[in-house]
This record gives C-alpha cells, structure tokens and sequence, in this order.
C-alpha cells in the first residue's frame, strides 16, 4: 500500500547516501523538485540513473551529491551542454564523478530487465561502436538457437526510483499520460519508489493513452503541484523553456551556481 | 526570380526532399525534425514522424521544442513507452528513415557524439553520448546523416565511434549483423556526399547551388572523392522557403 | 499501407498451404469468421500458432488444416476438452498432427522476441518441469554478468498473424480495446497481418486502454462484423456461453463434427 | 444451527479464507476465481485480483465466466498485454498468492496437467496443458493448491511434471532458481495438505468437517503423513455460503 507522504519525509525515508537511484522522465513529468529535495538534505555518494540526464541531473552533480552517473545522453535539450557535469568529469568538480555510459536502447533494456525480475536482457545493439571497450556492463551474448551475436546488458534495479505523475488517488494508485517514457518501468525495476504527483483526487478517471500504477507497487506518493517544472506536465502547464536557456550561463560558471544553489538551500532551511 | 536563401535553408529543404511519402522516419530534434515537419507540409502528407519518446505518427502543428514535446503526444496515432519505440519499432527495422547529425563523421559515414580530444576517460569535450543513435544507425532501413561541413568535424578519424556507418568498408555492416542499409546520404550546407557502391566511401554526388568541389574538399579533414561532374542541387522553392519559415517561426 | 480487402479475398491471398499462421486472441477478440474462412478455403499443412487454442482451433484441426500446433493451454475454456485436437493428437484423425508445447510465459515470449527483431528471448521459466524433454524450443542460457540459469526460447514470426480488432479507419488504422492480450505482438512478429474488425469508421477515437496499430505494419484488414463470435467484442457483443458448450458434443463425435463442418463450407460455396 | 454445505463449497471457503486482505492474488477461472471472489466479498475487500489476461486489480459484480471476461476489463485498476503481465508483473515475485490446480498433484505438490497414461507422444488422455502454471508455480511468493483428494489425482508418480512444486524435496526450488516458496497449501474437499517444515511432503494438517484421517489416506496414492492431531476447519459460516451462492448464482 503506498503511502501518501509530505516530499521532503518521503526523500528523507526513501533516499539515502550511498544509494543508487534514477529519476527518470523523458523531456515530460521530469521529478525536478523530488531532484532539488535530495540536493537540500545534502545527500552524498549517489549514483544518479537516467537515460536522458539534464538539468536536474546537472544540479545534483554540481551540488556534489552524485559519485556516479549512469545514462545515455546527457545534455540541456534544444540548448547544450550540461557545464556542471562536464566540470565533473573533466575537472573532477566539485568531486569526482564516475560514467557508465549506454546508448538509449541499452539503458531501456536494462530497464525492462530490471522490472521483469532478469538479470539481463538482451538487444541489438552497441556492435561496432566504442561503447563496449569503455563500459564493462555491455557484453556479446549468443542465441542458442541460431548462433546469431547479440549484446546483453544487466538489470537496472535502482535503490530509488523517482518519478512525477499527474495524478494519485488517496490510496495511492497513479495515473500519468502523455509521453510516459520508462518511468512505469523505473517504479518497477526500483526496489522502493517514490511518486511525485501534481494532485491527489477523490477517484482516477480512466483517459486514453493513460499509465496506471496500482498502490501495492509504489512506495510513497508525495503531492507536488508543479513538481516537474521546468519540465512540463501534460493537462497542467507547459514547459518553460525560459529556465532551460538560463539555465546555460549558470550552469557554466561555479560561481554562479554557487549563487543558485543557495536560492535552492535556504529558503527551506530558514523556513524550518 | 529567386528568394535569397542560407546555407543551412538549403541544408534542411534537401534533407525534407530526401523523405519520401508514406515513409516512416525516426526523427530527432533540430534540423530533422524541421525537416520532416517541412516534408510533410509539402510533398509528403502521408509521411510519418517517430519520436523515440514514444509517439508514433506524430502530426505536430507546429515544431517541437524536444522530443517529447506534448504536441507531439497530443497528435499521435499512439503513445507508446520509450522500450518499446526502441524494442517494437526501431530494432525488427520497421522504420525507412533514421536522421543522424554528430559531432564528428568520418569518411565511411561512422559519427561521433561521444568525446572529443583527449582520451575516454580525460576528454577535451564531453559530448552529451550516443542517445539513440548507435541503434537507429543499425536499425533503420537508411539513414540520413545531416551535418554542417567542416575539417573539424569531416575528420580523417573518429575520437570515437558512437554509431557505426559502414564501418571500415564495404561488408562491415553485414559481419557486424546491422541489419539496415546504412547512410544513404550525407547532407551538408556544401552539397551531398553519398556512399561509393563499390567501396561504401562517402562521395561528393551533389553540390549546393554557387557551391564547388573545391570548397567541399577544403572543408572535408580526409581527401574528399567526387564523382565527375557532380549535380547542383535545385536551390528552395518560393513555397519551400515559405513553409520553413513559417514553420521555424513557431518555435520563435 | 493496409488494404481493405474481402474477408475471402484477403485469406485468398495472404494464407498459403504449409504456411505458419498464428489467429491470436485472449477469451475476447477471437478471430474466429477468419478462421472459417481458411476452413472453407480448404488450406492444408498449415502450421497453427495460439496461445490458447480453443473451439476454432479446434475446428481448423478437425478439418485437416493443420500439420503442426505451436500452442500453451488448448481447451473449450469453462468446459472442457477440445476433441478434435485430442482425436488428431491421439488417433491421427483426420491427418496426425505435430505439436510443439510451451507454457504461457514461454509463448508471450516468443511473440515479443519476434515483434522485436530478436531471435529469441529469455525468461525464468520452465525449469524444473517435463517441457524441455519434449519441446526442443526451450533451452538453457545463462546470464553472463551473474551466471545465473535461465530459459531461452525462439522467436514466433509466423507466416501470417490474424486478429480480430473493434474498429479500423479507412487507412487501415486499427483500434482494439479491452483485454487485447498478445494480438499486438501477433501483428508485430508476422511477416504478413490480417486484421478482421467490427466495423469501418470515418475516424478512431482515442478510448481508454485501446492498442492502435497504424495502419503502415498491417497488410489487410477486413470488415467482418460478428468475427469474433462466439467470443466477444467489448462494445459490440457479449460472449456467445452457449456455443461453448453446444460445440462439447460436435466436437466429440467425428459425424457431427463432419455435419457441422458441411454447414460452414456450404453455405458460401452455394453462394459463389 | 447449521446450514448443510456441500465438499465443493467447504472447499471454495477454505481457499477464499487462505487469501489475507491486501494481497495480490493470481486467479485462474473456475474455483479460485469464485474463492478469490467470494474473499473480496468477505473478510478481504482489498483482496487485488490478478487474472492472466491482463487484468490487474479487477473488481467483477459477477463471476467472470472466462480468465477473459470483459466485467475484468471493464472494473480493473489496468488492462495489460499479456507478455507484460507474465514478464512485469509475475515473473518478478510480486504477485502474492497463486492458485493451482491439476489433473494430478505429487507429494512434493509438483502439479501435472499435460498428459495421462501412456508416454507424451502417445498419451492415454491428452489434458489442456501447461498454460500459466509453470511460472506461476515459480515465481508467485506462495501458491495454494485447490484439487479434490482422489487417488486417481493425488498420485504416487506423476505422468509429467507440468509444474514444480518442490520437486523431489527440500533444497529442489532453489536449486532449480524458483523464487517464491512454492505451496503453502493443498486445499481439498477432505481436509488441507501442508508441507512438512523439514522435508516439504504434504502432510494432512487440516480435516474438513466430518471427515477422518482415514479417509483422506484412502483418497490418495502415497501413504500420506498427517500430524498428530488435525485440526478441524470451521464449516462455512451462514455469511459466506450465503455469499457464495448468490456469486454462483449470477453465471448460472
């Protein structure tokens, strides 16, 4: 049975130092302010899952919570680079930070695998790339019926996985629509899941297209209107696509992000 | 009478042109999404756009402003998740077109959106990764490969290899079990490099309008092969010209 | 494209004898008009694909269709035995007939490694039980980043997939809606599809839970209100209960099945 | 005063009173369907029906008359394909309860309904087959077993071994990878077999009401173990026949 918790208990009780967690949303539903709660209560030594890392991701590396990062494709979408991660990477900043890097098929595979109790799966995909030399979580595989060489990649079973919904009902079911990407996929592989939803309602209304989480599979459900922004959430506002251009200028200069980590920080330490 | 016209205009009415109707395209953000919107505004109504967030024929009224931009939802003849566009869609090679751009591209049509400089592990650039594209590379019936040239990224050798072209030549695709043709086409602001059928080699077949073969070899980081007398591409229409506008001022 | 075609012409021309066909549907959606039809058209050494074959299956057998079965459960379900299959399995009436056996899990499987473009998929599955003796498409594979055991099976990519769907448009779009089971997997791992449905409309409306299958991977659909009956249509009609349990005593007895057979193929050839 | 009840109901309410409030129950048709009904509709209105069709968290208003009826569709939490019902929601272990029944049942609880008599080429009756069985056997935290005790069905050897139990003892399901406990319970209209904690044979634990240890060794074709004292089960309390006769009465 989920339980319907306020978000910061729900990080405090679900998310902690060392864990592996994703947080995933494709371009739609991305669980911004679940991503900024971690970065206020200073967690460390994360490993940050996401097929499509961006700015969020880009925050919780800068602000150094983040050991590890395992993705796809990581980038501002439709404006650049990520300077925090690149900081990291490259300059080790402001400490150093692992890769373990997929192509999108991959890390959609190891997803599956992960919410259907495998241990791999497998795919074509990777031969002839570079990716294999430089990423040990990608091996050849053979098909014992026709010989054929495929790739396999492990599991993803995040400690943690985060997600933003448009709606839960009081006993926790979730329902989310639009571009729903892996993210039924993530609350299943994850051993505990927490669901950021823009409003708790009476009763779900069924709706085309509509992914419907049952309660006895997440764990908690925090009520978050606007959790997702600067993201959008579909039915309930659109992407601001202010924050991502201003986003490149902060993102490039420590001191700046400096300045915007506090704006993140204190408003809900004073407040406390 | 001719409208003036850029370079990169022209890059994206030869890359819409390149599309033919009915076809089913995977589409990227940026300039083949501007494209494909092009295309299905012109000659190919019927033309249909896959996103690898997970709408499939997608009919957006005005450009997306990323891959998973709820207009594209909104009008799509489905939703569906991000496994299974990879896994149901791209990899049995049910999609004709795949749209690849990159950093780097190398002669045999391989690409680069990994890292630049350096090594793997201490980098000059840290590009954003391989996305989609090693598996659209692979998967799609053809690929389109749209880049502006230049020596920097028309490289003698790939810093990395994120998606494979035709690999080291002619019979690469085949040994390595990528099941789709490989890029078709080389779209550039200079004109269109298309794979030699004998050796696969990327070669100059087509010319911008006012572009030369010379100017294309100055901008190529490898010597550049050119058939004899490469076609110069007709430059926008009135009404090509038009629609992208109109088009890109949605975005605007 | 799909092409909307006669139920006669479109079996005519995608249904070949020795072909390897699978007429997918789960209790709903059963494409069962389609299957007559292959009846009345007198097809030979077909292999049969299903899941759960059940009286249609039965029906095709009965008639000497089929050379092979590719099946998990085949039963009259709530009543009981299918008798032409245990007749053709048992005594070779009216021609012997091969089977190949799965369960389930193995089954839905295969047809998803077959939508997807693999030659095989892997599940946890089989271990332990009677099946891999019999059922040389089940095999041991073992993960290569844990070693752990599995279970591989082979892709099903049929000649021909046929479901029955509630509506199509007049591209061929197909919508279904209610338990559609693996029928979208069907369509996806066949090398050609036929789509027999309610009805023809100006335009699909988005409902809740519908499958949409556009119309660039289906290669015929047909209009053919009552299909699936005795199944049912969700929206069109209820479950014919009767049928299933006036077909226990046809499909008992070899006359009553021969004069029941006569009142299928009948009808049309009169008509022609 | 007690209202007379058949074998079949006594057997219907001991396998709806197994099922705890909350728990996520994969149903097949026919007796644990109406048990899992019969349990939502008593002591476990939070009981989430789990049919093989793809419905999760059904709440029929009668019983359904296939594991594919539309009332499951039309009152489920959501409708899924079946591949993603076995591969999601089964095959990871997080489906509670799963319920079994068969032609015959072993003293490990293996289960067969494939074949009898004869060999498998050539059998003397040809049964449906495996259908879910198997991987709900494997992989459901707990299975519960509902057959009427026959010798003809509690047999020495099985034919086939459809579905694994716990093989030929303890130590078997995790040897072979199976990873939910396997039975918990046969449930028969003569009483309830458990596995013996040590070496997981079913021994006679529970006797319905009436009936002897006795007589639940003559039904069955080992010489079946039985704790010291069975306990007798409660017979059907006026509620829950009442319940159940108005759930049979509505297919009837």
């Amino acid at each position: 049975m989920a339980r319907i918790l306020q978000l910061d208990e729900a990080i405090a009780e679900l998310v902690h130092d060392g864990d592996a967690i994703a947080l995933e949303g494709f371009t739609h539903l991305i669980p911004v302010a679940a991503g900024h709660e971690i970065i206020r209560q200073g967690r460390k030594d994360l490993t940050l899952i996401r097929m499509t890392p961006d700015i969020v991701y880009d925050q919780l590396i800068g602000a150094g919570c983040a050991r590890k990062l395992v993705f796809s494709w990581g980038g501002n979408p439709g404006v650049g680079s990520l300077h925090r991660f690149r900081d990291a990477i490259q300059n080790s900043w402001p400490v150093p930070l692992e890769i373990e890097e997929h192509s999108h098929a991959g890390m959609a595979n190891r997803y599956t695998a992960g919410a259907s109790g495998l241990p791999f799966a497998v795919l074509r995909g990777y031969r002839g790339t570079d990716l294999p030399a430089q990423t040990d979580t990608i091996k050849p595989i053979e098909c014992p019926f026709t010989g054929e060489q495929l790739t396999a990649v492990p599991a993803l079973n995040p400690d943690v996985g985060i997600i933003h919904a448009q709606q839960a009902d009081r006993a926790g079911n979730v329902q989310m629509w639009g571009i729903t990407g892996v993210q039924k996929e993530t609350v299943l592989a994850a051993k505990r899941s927490l669901v950021t939803v823009e409003e708790i309602v009476d009763e779900l209304t069924p709706r085309p297209g509509a992914v419907v989480l049952p309660q006895w599979v997440v764990t908690a459900v925090a009520e978050v209107p606007g959790g997702a922004h600067p993201s959008y959430a579909q039915g309930y506002y659109e992407r601001d696509n202010a924050y991502y251009q201003q986003w490149d200028p902060i993102g490039r200069d420590r001191e700046r992000f400096a300045d915007w980590l506090e704006t993140v920080v204190e408003p809900e330490r004073s407040a406390r | 009478m001719t409208t003036e016209f850029t370079a990169d205009e022209m890059m994206t009415v030869g890359a819409a042109r390149s599309l033919r109707d009915g076809a089913a395209c995977f589409v990227g953000i940026g300039l083949p999404s501007t494209a494909a919107n092009l295309a299905r505004r012109t000659h190919a109504p019927d033309l249909v756009l896959i996103y690898e967030s997970g709408t499939l024929g997608a009919k957006p009224d005005r450009l997306p402003l990323s891959i998973g931009d709820g207009v594209l939802a909104d009008t799509a003849d489905s939703v569906i998740s991000v496994p299974e566009i990879f896994n149901y869609w791209l990899q049995p090679g049910r999609i004709d077109i795949g749209f690849l751009g990159g950093a780097q591209v190398d002669r045999f049509g391989n690409i680069n959106t990994t890292v630049i400089g350096g090594d793997y592990a201490d980098p000059k650039v840290r590009l954003p990764g391989a996305g989609g594209a090693p598996e659209i590379a692979a998967s799609c019936r053809e690929v389109l490969i749209v880049m502006r040239m230049s020596p920097r990224s028309f490289v003698d050798r790939l810093d990395f290899v994120t998606s494979v072209g035709y690999g080291t030549g002619k019979g690469d695709r085949e040994a390595l079990g990528l099941r789709g043709r490989g890029p078709v086409k080389v779209i550039t602001d200079l004109g269109v490099l298309e794979p030699d059928p004998d050796t696969c080699e990327l070669t100059l077949t087509q010319l911008s309008p006012g572009a030369t073969v010379e100017q294309a070899r100055a901008a190529v980081g490898w010597p550049l092969k050119a058939v004899d007398v490469p076609t110069e591409l007709a430059p926008p229409t009135e009404t090509e010209l038009a629609v992208l506008r109109e088009l890109k001022a949605t975005i605007e």
